[in-house]
């Protein structure tokens, strides 16, 4: 792990770049992160995540700024703006069942080649993908998802990146911590190794290429 | 009693102790106002959270306690939290007992779309096909009708959430089931005739012998 | 959630039950339950583990006892009477790689069908199972996992039974409690609800049908 | 100096700062003897701990704090904890930089048996397949013959633990890679000639111009 510049991190992120971001509606999302790649600009993003939260918040930022050429999420419908780029041909919207997200992400992450769920089937979503009977009960087989970069929030990391998420700013942050090829991570407090016990680290140092220093 | 007053109330009647239940936005978000005194329900929010309590005062709020539409929550004593993958192995695992969603149209054999309107609303489905494929228990809370015109119908002409049908609809008219796998009216609103529950359905309902009065 | 007596929670098992179990080389295993199912005595019991521990050690107990008719786990090596059972045919043995057998039983506790797993591909593991091609890489179909019951120990257990897992006393625990039709818990401690911090609940208090109290 | 010493100190030199390792029982758990002062690396236990550290004196064992084999360990400052969900994704989602594993035989081509011989010992797998399927580099510690032969072979005999070649060998007589599919000698042990290392091995080994004899 190293420790990195906010404008250092954004640097390192190429046009084109597939990113999975940490939040929920923005809560838990790297903010400063995404200010910066906002401030730098890039072009042709593809975002994976499970919404793109609201106009001037979080990944909402990203789509205002022009800069998300696909969009992979379960909920778009509080970001009339990701809406319209959508409708207007702009951006690609690929729509995924919020269960069907996180365990495609986990999938990716934890050497898995996907899982097979009842979720989808027979809607919409079956389109393109090969069902499967087990015991007599019908799933479709979703196939494992990974990106370039992942850009998770934490509220605590330890000078080595162990982290540790508050509440529900955890979300999609500790999966998409293993299914990326490079880590980078915002903290709202960097604190000395030992402060977070063992039982309570969520994502081991190990995972972490990065860490946002909060100079 | 308004019409939303009307479903969360009659819903509310549904929940039982130690369920674990999940409400949707909209009408189902309003359920949790009309738990029993003293019943110990576990109230899921899919962001993360089980233990969701109301509104926290003014200054006591915290950005990362948030409800799955990003506004601020408390939390109960006894509340946890966890990641999207549990959050989701809980839902989808069968062990939410009971989720309360809105609807767009439902079908006679209650068929579910809730989603989109091609062409015109695409939000996403977020956590609506799992919800409805997983849970034990599904209860539809809507309207009856939307701008006069039925929302349950013969069949869907959206696309549908979940091949599973749900197992009750909770309208400000009427609940219907789906015993053996067919729109069965159970109960009217005080007020309401089961002629005039049939007029604002499309789907042909069948009528049990006796239609009890909703108890709110 | 009901608390129960060891002696009732025990009286639940029925003969020809299956039994996922916690625990990994006898650490994180419900002992007390384990001693009280060995007095009580049953027949032909299912066992679903990590392992089978040591003889006088948690399942190992069972073994001795000879009241189990099949295991499912990965690793039988530190328990001889185990391997003795099944080269003379007493017991069936289904050995899985161990990242398989969690997998396969999350998948049973988290409504999916199975897993695309590249372990055991060319192998003996192989045998009888589909293989499905994912982006040019093989995988082994391997199917959900569930059992009748889980029993499951914890570090701490609050009143309601949010459960808490002490360092490596956690691991298969926090699964199969998810993956059984009844959830049966031992905790070191009993404690009173809000003691556990909800970031360090790991196994919600709704997954739990009993609590067995420490009288 | 002893077989296992020569293996576990050659093995160490293969550490990198920052390294996520696992280490199988035997042999290579002697390797975390050698770790080179002040290189950070970390040290998976496969039953659900990073930050593995030595036996605790007299009356510091917790029950709650073990290695795969049930035995007592501490843990470092900066250690984790989880489930073993999360410690198979770590294996088989290719975070652990490295395991170092036993072999009972490895073929000319890398192919690994090491977890079964047939009617005789049937201990299972445990984490043997995930491990040599999953981790970016094998490395396996063992023993150049056993009772006189050779466990380098031509072809495994035994049940393969994966269709995954691993990375290296080491024995207390050489090092062996596996560039382009072939078994390559690239070290002997100090005191060992290279027809003594081809004279114990089945399988045919590459023999570059150059054999350096292995750094300890």
């Amino acid at each position: 792990m190293k420790t990195i510049s906010v404008k250092e991190a954004a640097a390192l992120i190429p046009d084109g770049a597939s990113l999975m971001i940490g939040g929920f509606m923005g809560v838990g999302t790297p903010e400063r992160l995404i200010d910066e790649i906002v401030r730098q600009g890039r072009r042709d993003l593809t975002v994976i995540a499970n919404d793109t939260a609201a106009p001037g918040r979080g990944i909402g930022k990203l789509v205002t700024a022009g800069l998300v050429r696909k969009t992979i999420a379960s909920h778009i419908g509080l970001n009339p703006e990701t809406q319209q780029q959508m409708l207007a041909g702009k951006m690609e919207v690929d729509l995924v069942p919020q269960g069907t997200l996180i365990e495609r992400i986990r999938a990716g992450g934890f050497g898995l080649g996907g899982i097979l769920t009842p979720t989808g089937v027979g809607t919409v979503v079956e389109e393109g993908k090969r069902r499967i009977d087990v015991d007599g009960k019908t799933y479709l087989i979703e196939i494992a998802l990974r990106a370039d970069f992942a850009l998770v929030n934490a509220f605590l990391a330890d000078y080595r990146g162990n982290l540790y998420y508050a509440l529900t700013a955890r979300n999609f942050n500790p999966v998409i911590a293993m299914a990326a090829d490079t880590v980078i991570v915002t903290a709202d407090n960097v604190v000395p190794v030992g402060v977070i016990a063992p039982d309570h680290v969520v994502t081991p140092a190990a995972l972490i290429d990065y860490l946002v220093t909060n100079a | 009693m308004e019409a939303q007053t009307i479903i969360a109330k009659r819903i509310a009647r549904e929940l039982r102790p130690g369920m674990l239940v999940n409400l949707g936005i909209g009408i189902p978000t309003l359920v949790a106002n009309y738990v029993p005194d003293g019943l110990n329900v576990y109230f899921q929010s899919e962001n993360g959270l089980i233990g969701t309590g109301p509104i926290p005062e003014e200054g006591m709020m915290h950005p990362t306690l948030t409800d799955a539409g990003g506004r601020p929550v408390s939390a109960l004593p006894g509340a946890c939290t966890f990641d999207s993958a549990m959050s989701f192995g809980l839902i989808r695992g069968g062990h939410v007992d009971m989720t309360v969603l809105g609807g767009l149209q439902v079908d006679a054999k209650g068929l579910l779309a809730n989603w989109m309107i091609p062409g015109k609303m695409v939000p996403g489905m977020g956590g609506a096909m799992d919800l409805v494929t997983g849970a034990k228990r599904v209860i539809i809370a809507m309207q009856h009708t939307a701008k006069g015109k039925p929302k349950i119908l013969e069949k869907c002409s959206l696309p549908l959430t979940s091949v599973r049908p749900v197992d009750l609809i909770v309208t400000e008219m009427a609940v219907i089931s789906f015993p053996e796998g067919r729109a069965t009216l159970l109960e009217t609103a005080p007020g309401v005739s089961v002629q005039q529950v049939i007029d604002a359905t499309e789907a042909r309902l069948a009528i049990p012998g006796t239609i009890p009065d909703m108890c709110l």
